[in-house]
């Protein structure tokens, strides 16, 4: 039997034994979680060939599943980081609720987005689009009934981009006959134009949700910060990649093919540039850190949609590589969000403060995926960054260039607020007892923080997978010799060498911290964060002096204006509104029989009436 | 009694046919007491059942009958009026007779209940 | 070997040049000021003074291991930024880093100092410290986008995003880019007077009213470092107006007499206005200054 | 030959009426019997379904009259595999039934069950016969079936639904019998193959005035959306396992006749579009009013009315992956709607009202049930791999093959609003707090072995579409293909 089906089998069979484990033993259930999640992410790296294709019909229906360069640096993502949030997931897990269902769907998601990177035809595609959906929509509805409406909002979107999608597949199916991608890709060019027009757009509706692409992501902020935050770092980190995926193909395989591709990508880059200020915007408002992280994961995204819709070579390689680093970076802070709310029992930052010295491990994590996620070097983050302003201001996207920045800039806000409100400020009473979270939390944190280091200094490691990927999609490979050093060039030959960076930032650090501290360090005497002097006067040890409510009024105060007319509202008044008209349409049941049976003579009078318009 | 005047009659036939399922539909869309609108109903079958005979009557015809005259005389096949409309209405009546039971048993029901025949007042279910 | 050796020697002369002349200027500030409004002032070498007396002190209390960082962490940004900026051009005793001082990194590696100092200063638990630092971090998110806005046009105009590239295209022309591109250098002066923090926009450390904040939580050595971090700084960003819009400086002189002029700009603007709310600055910078910034632009695309 | 079509209406009715006599020897056979006959049924069927695709239709002529003048039974591969799903979800209601109201003594159950098999019988005949008047007589035997059934629980408002079904029923019956006679005046015949023959030779508008009266008449049945006054108060109203029988029986039939109507006997031009706006009409008016609903049961209800719509749609399509489409649909439907009700019926037990509050928090009471339901709503909103997704997909593929773009966009929207009132409810069971007055009962073996038995099947058919599609190609050839009908049917001597 092809690995390929016994990968899925074993995610199929290990949710359903996971499932009913519980009912024998808590740490069986655990144990197969994870035999579960990760024995099919070592078959899959181990047996699964690039190119190879298995086939079958279903229903009559040929399908074919496989992988290309491509879709294995999606896999990547999918895999690596559902592995870990796996691991983490059995921590954050403990001593939970419902731990069976969660972990059943926890593993139908990890294998539909496995199943989307497989599926060479768009059935399976699609099966495994809204497998996806459901088990992600379950997950997300996990705590309970007063996230109902989250939920529902989430899978009415997704459903309404996966309808979307659904109407694309079968008109391409009525025009090639075929459900093959590559049918479809070799078809394109020959269509009409009107449908050369609209298959992309709904093929982009159905991926913009899934991407949190403005306007289609007004589910996102509730549906991530919602989640337990297991598997919000799957959800933002790998899931909101499907989106991504699915994205770049239709963008290279089908709307370069057409003259009116650039349009395409104009209006997706510009609606990356606003998802991104609109979520930075959104996200340094909040003061709960699920839904910054939220937020700031919308922005995130809105990135990577830029970058892969300005479509240059450079432009692609910095959406992917900035893809696989909030996979890395975001899933890291989820996870560091979960163990705070774990170990707490809140994610507020006007709530917990000070646990810097409580939990370290959780803290260097948090740091360095703020780091990355700041782009600041010598981090990951800071190459996809540098290589999207590079690319967007090589591409002539000279106003897009200030967009992304200013979302840009304004993201320090918010990361510092993250930053502080968990790790600074006053050390409290109330959260004296807190402890480090376990290790089976903290190590998974700490491996994709230690990969974001050194992503930074050696970007080659995944710019040559992401590189490869390119190439499988058919661009030209004018950036190859460099993947092997730690170099990144811009079109116009300009670069920046990494390495030394590395070794300088790294340098001058430690001097000034051996200047700072040499001799002195044991001289010097610990002190509580009371013990400080504010204008003069020392604040006694009940007195909260913790700056954290309005914590960025002063900003927010300036982008005020702007914010007040937002989508969601929008949204909700035009749901509101429609089912005000469900509910007077449904009062044409009137409940009297009699006004029933004059329907029914109406129908025929009616029907006589126009029987020569009807036949 | 010539042939226009038996086209009167028969049309005379037929009206009469639609007039009273006009009557039943009148008493079963407008009145409001429950046993109006079963009358009304049955009004109707009896309308209908009128008008199928109706249609199945030919001038002169004789009744579908086999008889000793009828299979002596074998061309008088075409003066039978048709069986068939006739085994129908059997069949309708029949129906219409099952149907206005089970109706009128509901009436009681319905008048137990809720202490009243007007069938405006009847809308618990709506919606 | 040799060329590391080389290299570290050459970036600690710069590194003095930068102190000693960010010093000079910071004491000159406060001289000028002081004569502004009729006082006498500390002499314009007080800041030196003011130094060496807590590079010379002890600490004696510390609230933990990011308040040790946060000074190194500013002076990384100091000192990586002025290894990025060509001091002076053909000189060989102030070597740059071996790749093209990329602009886009520039403005990266100048945030990560900040935050790591807002980090530290966010372990002392001192909360007006934390306001500060709100305060300074929106501060420049508003002046950052008419000095982008200056930079993207540079950029286009000339095709490259390096500094020494600028330069290169300076040199060639003979005209100093403040003229070929006046929009690029009004918005820039404009933003810059954000970055120095000074009147208008001091709201950020509140100097004359509040007496707390990172300065205060921070003593002896780590408020040396925090001090000629900024000075290094302000040298650093001074430099860089210079190479970017007035083609740089062939001698240490001509450097001098650039960056003081350029300095007496935020110094003297200062001194005429009275200070902004946080919203009211961000606002001011998404005003006219970026307004010049996409004349600049416009500029840029046009010609 | 393992039997004959006309057993299918012989056995049910002469058990039907065996029932109170054998009831007075023991009274569990009156439970008992009605079983016996559907499993023997069942079997009957499944043979000659398989019968027919290796042979071809059997053509059934009752006392000797060979067509076009006697009655005759046609079981072809589209009615044979209707009358499968028939028996098949007889059977299934038989056993969810079996004991569903502990107190119900033997005079009910006997009601019950007799109905029941009436009720399955009339639908039954409806799918088999090929004659037209014939056809109407099964259908008053299913009608009068389902007043009784739905009138069956005494002391609530079933009596006003079930007499609001009676007037429409009432209505209905006099239209299709004019409408009967319509033809039967033009054309001196009954038999439904033999006026597909000959129905070139009919007056234009009487053709259609016979039509539309045709329409009006079993749309009461097959819920198209003015008619439908009755359905969602009898579902409402009925016993659940009864709403089950309705929405995959009774319905079915209809839709059927329908069907065979549109398809095989008249030649109209404009009735596949005819079919496809009042299929929108009634899936769009059904959908959005199904959303605001209290009443579980009625929100089952207006849902099934509005997978009917989407039948008519599928079938307006006229085109043999439309009608594939449509068939699944209406497999589908029978099956999902069943467990639908069948698993709600237990969730809402001990209600009065039915109402959607008060399945709160039942998946801690009722896991299974509550499991089963939650897989009835994600299949029958087409989510993957469940059986409703390839439904969907086959409606979808038909639909752009039509070139029905802007029908696909609306069907897809209604389904969105679908999904939210579906969800709604499953939300409901798992994550709300139980109603403190609301005692949950647990379902019987038997319920919950029929329950568990269609979870199977959806999951069977979601994972394994080829179970079925093979079948409902050969149903759908077989409707396309007019004169094969004709011939095989006028052939008979």
């Amino acid at each position: 039997m092809n690995t390929i089906y016994i990968i899925f089998l074993i995610f199929l069979g290990g949710a359903v034994f996971t499932y009913f484990a519980g009912k024998i033993h808590k740490v069986l259930q655990d144990i197969l979680f994870l035999v579960s999640i990760l024995v099919p992410a070592y078959l899959f790296f181990a047996n699964v060939e690039i190119g190879q294709n298995v086939n079958l019909t279903l229903g009559g229906i040929s399908l074919s599943w496989g992988i290309n360069y491509f879709s294995w640096l999606f896999s990547l993502i999918v895999l690596g980081l559902g592995s870990l949030a796996a691991i983490y997931a059995v921590g954050f897990m403990k001593g939970e609720k419902r731990r069976g269902y969660f972990y059943f769907n926890f593993i139908l998601s990890i294998m539909a987005m496995t199943g989307i990177l497989l599926s060479r035809d768009l059935v399976s595609f699609f099966v495994f689009w809204e497998i996806m959906t459901w088990s992600s929509y379950l997950i997300t509805i996990y705590n309970g009934n007063k996230v109902q409406s989250i939920g529902i909002k989430y899978f009415v979107f997704s459903a309404i981009g996966a309808y979307a999608m659904l109407m694309a597949i079968v008109m391409v199916h009525h025009i090639t006959g075929s459900f093959l991608i590559g049918d479809m890709i070799h078809a394109y060019p020959a269509m009409a134009l009107s449908m050369q027009i609209w298959i992309p757009i709904m093929f982009l509706m159905a991926f913009g949700v899934k991407a949190a692409m403005m306007p289609l992501h007004v589910w996102a902020p509730g549906a991530y910060s919602n989640a337990p935050m297991a598997y919000t770092s799957v959800f933002s980190g790998a899931l909101s990649k499907m989106g991504i995926y699915g994205m770049t193909l239709v963008l290279v395989t089908m709307v370069n093919h057409i003259p009116q591709g650039v349009w395409f990508r104009e209006v997706l880059a510009w609606l990356g540039g606003i998802t991104a200020v609109i979520g930075t915007l959104w996200a340094i408002q909040q003061d709960d850190a699920k839904k910054l992280l939220a937020y700031s994961s919308v922005a995130q995204l809105g990135y990577i949609i830029t970058g892969i819709a300005i479509g240059t070579e450079l432009a692609m390689l910095a959406g992917l590589f900035l893809a696989v680093m909030h996979a890395l970076f975001k899933g890291t802070l989820f996870m560091v969000v979960g163990a705070i709310e774990k170990q707490t029992g809140t994610s507020n930052f006007t709530e917990v403060t000070g646990l810097i010295r409580k939990m370290p491990w959780t803290f260097l994590s948090a740091l360095l995926a703020i780091i990355a996620l700041a782009g600041i070097p010598p981090l990951g983050g800071f190459v996809g960054k540098w290589m999207l302003y590079e690319s967007l201001i090589t591409s002539n996207h000279y106003l897009l260039v200030i967009v992304i920045f200013f979302a840009s800039t304004a993201a320090f806000l918010y990361c510092y607020k993250f930053l502080f409100g968990f790790f600074m400020g006053q050390e409290e009473k109330e959260w004296a007892h807190v402890k480090e979270a376990p290790a089976v939390m903290v190590l998974p944190m700490l491996i994709m923080a230690l990969f974001m280091l050194v992503l930074g200094t050696f970007p080659g490691i995944i710019l040559n997978p992401i590189n490869h990927g390119l190439q499988a999609l058919g661009y030209a490979d004018s950036y190859k010799h460099l993947w092997d050093t730690s170099i990144i060039l811009n079109s116009w030959g300009n670069k920046v060498v990494l390495q030394p960076i590395l070794y300088s930032i790294a340098g001058i650090f430690l001097f000034f911290i051996a200047f700072l501290t040499w001799k002195g360090y044991k001289n010097t005497r610990f002190i509580s964060t009371k013990d400080i002097s504010s204008s003069g006067e020392v604040p006694k040890e009940d007195e909260n002096l913790t700056f954290s409510v309005g914590f960025m009024q002063p900003f927010y105060r300036a982008v005020e204006p702007a914010m007040r007319r937002q989508i969601d509202k929008y949204y909700n008044a035009f749901a509101d509104g429609l089912e005000a008209t469900f509910e007077f349409l449904r009062r044409i049941y009137t409940g009297n029989g009699q006004t029933y049976a004059i329907y029914v003579i109406v129908f025929v009078v009616v029907m006589l009436l126009f029987k020569d318009f009807l036949f | 009694m010539d042939s226009t005047l038996f086209s009167y009659l028969d049309y005379a036939v037929y009206g009469t046919a639609v007039i009273v399922m006009l009557i039943g539909f009148y008493g079963a869309m407008v009145k409001k007491s429950l046993l109006k609108i079963v009358i009304g109903l049955s009004v109707i079958d009896s309308g209908l059942n009128l008008l199928i005979v109706a249609i199945g009557y030919y001038k002169g015809g004789t009744a579908p009958i086999f008889s000793q005259g009828f299979l002596e005389n074998f061309k008088s096949v075409s003066k039978m009026t048709d069986p068939v409309p006739q085994a129908l209405v059997l069949t309708a009546i029949v129906i219409g007779f099952g149907v206005t039971a089970v109706a009128l048993a509901l009436v009681i029901r319905l008048y137990r209940h809720h202490g009243t025949l007007n069938i405006d007042e009847i809308k618990n279910l709506k919606w | 070997m040799e060329e590391v050796l080389y290299n570290v020697l050459g970036a600690i002369a710069t590194f003095l040049v930068a102190f000693v002349v960010g010093m000079t200027y910071g004491g000159l500030n406060r001289k000028i000021t002081a004569r502004v409004q009729n006082r006498k002032g500390p002499p314009f070498y007080q800041n030196f003074i003011d130094t060496l007396k807590l590079a010379s002190k002890k600490s004696a209390i510390h609230h933990g291991v990011m308040q040790h960082f946060g000074p190194a962490f500013l002076m990384v940004t100091s000192v990586m930024s002025l290894l990025i900026v060509p001091v002076l051009t053909h000189n060989q005793w102030f070597p740059n880093l071996n790749f093209h001082g990329d602009l886009i990194f520039l403005l990266y590696i100048m945030v990560f100092g900040p935050l790591g100092m807002a980090l530290g200063a966010g372990q002392t638990g001192n909360p007006n410290s934390a306001i500060g630092i709100t305060r300074g971090l929106s501060q420049m998110v508003g002046y950052e986008i008419p000095w982008v806005l200056a930079l993207v046009a540079l950029m286009i105009q000339y095709h490259t995003t390096s500094i020494v590239g600028l330069m290169a295209v300076q040199a060639q022309s003979g005209t100093w880019l403040m003229f070929s591109s006046p929009f690029a250098f009004i918005a820039a002066v404009m933003a810059m007077l954000g970055m120095f923090s000074y009147s208008p926009f001091d709201v950020v450390i509140a100097p004359a009213e509040i007496a707390s904040g990172p300065a205060s939580e921070n003593g002896g050595k780590y408020l040396f470092t925090m001090m000629s971090s900024g000075s290094v700084f302000a040298f650093v960003k001074l430099t860089l107006y210079v190479d970017l819009f007035m083609g740089g400086a062939d001698n240490i002189v001509i450097l001098l007499v650039k960056t003081f002029a350029l300095y007496m700009i935020p110094v003297l603007y200062s001194l005429t206005t009275v200070r902004y709310r946080t919203e009211q600055s961000i606002r001011w910078f998404w005003g006219w200054p970026s307004f010049f910034g996409l004349l600049a632009i416009l500029q840029a695309v046009i010609f | 030959m393992v039997g004959t079509p006309v057993l299918f209406i012989a056995i049910p009715l002469m058990a039907a009426f065996l029932i109170p006599l054998l009831g007075m020897i023991w009274k569990e056979l009156v439970r008992i019997v009605p079983g016996l006959v559907l499993t023997y049924l069942l079997i009957l069927s499944i043979n000659l379904l398989d019968h027919v695709l290796a042979h071809g239709p059997i053509v059934e002529v009752i006392a000797g009259w060979g067509p076009p003048i006697g009655i005759n039974l046609v079981f072809s591969a589209l009615s044979g595999f209707l009358v499968v799903l028939m028996e098949f979800l007889g059977l299934l209601v038989w056993a969810y039934s079996y004991r569903f109201k502990r107190n119900v003594d033997y005079e009910p159950a006997l009601k019950y069950f007799l109905m029941l098999m009436m009720l399955i019988t009339g639908s039954v005949g409806i799918v088999l016969t090929g004659d037209i008047f014939n056809m109407f007589v099964f259908i008053e035997i299913t009608s009068i079936s389902a007043y009784g059934l739905t009138a069956f629980y005494k002391g609530r408002n079933s009596a006003e639904a079930s007499f609001k079904y009676v007037m429409m029923g009432s209505v209905a019956s006099t239209f299709l019998l004019l409408a009967i006679m319509i033809i039967y005046a033009q054309l001196g015949t009954l038999n439904m193959a033999d006026i597909a023959n000959k129905i070139h030779l009919m007056n234009p508008t009487l053709k259609i005035v016979s039509y539309i009266f045709f329409v009006t008449a079993l749309g009461i049945e097959a819920e198209i959306f003015p008619l439908n006054g009755w359905a969602p108060d009898a579902y409402a109203e009925a016993p659940g396992p009864v709403g089950a029988a309705f929405a995959g029986i009774v319905v079915k039939a209809a839709v059927y006749a329908i069907i065979r109507y549109t398809y095989t006997i008249f030649d109209l031009s404009g009735t596949f579009n005819f079919l496809i706006i009042i299929g929108m009409i009634t899936l769009i008016i059904a959908e959005t009013a199904a959303i605001r609903q209290e009443k579980l049961k009625r929100m089952l209800a207006y849902s099934s009315i509005g997978q009917m719509g989407l039948v008519m749609v599928a079938f307006g399509f006229g085109t043999e992956e439309g009608v594939f489409a449509a068939l699944f649909l209406m497999l589908n439907h029978a099956i999902i709607k069943s467990l639908l009700f069948f698993s709600g019926s237990y969730l809402t037990y001990n209600s009065t009202d039915k109402k959607i509050s008060e399945v709160n928090g039942m998946s801690k009471f009722l896991p299974i049930t509550s499991l089963l339901f939650a897989l009835g709503a994600f299949a029958i909103v087409g989510l993957p791999p469940f059986a409703g997704f390839w439904s969907k997909l086959a409606v979808m593929t038909a639909a752009a093959d039509s070139n029905m773009i802007l029908i696909m966009a609306l069907v897809l929207i209604v389904s969105v609003v679908e999904l939210v009132y579906y969800l709604r409810v499953v939300n409901r069971v798992y994550f709300y707090k139980k109603e403190a007055d609301v005692k949950p009962k647990r379902p019987t073996v038997n319920a919950l072995i029929v329950m568990i038995t269609l979870g199977a099947i959806i999951l069977l058919v979601g994972f394994y579409p080829d179970a079925v599609t093979g079948l409902l190609h050969k149903a759908s050839a077989g409707l396309m293909d007019k004169t094969q009908y004709i011939h095989n049917v006028l052939s008979v001597r």
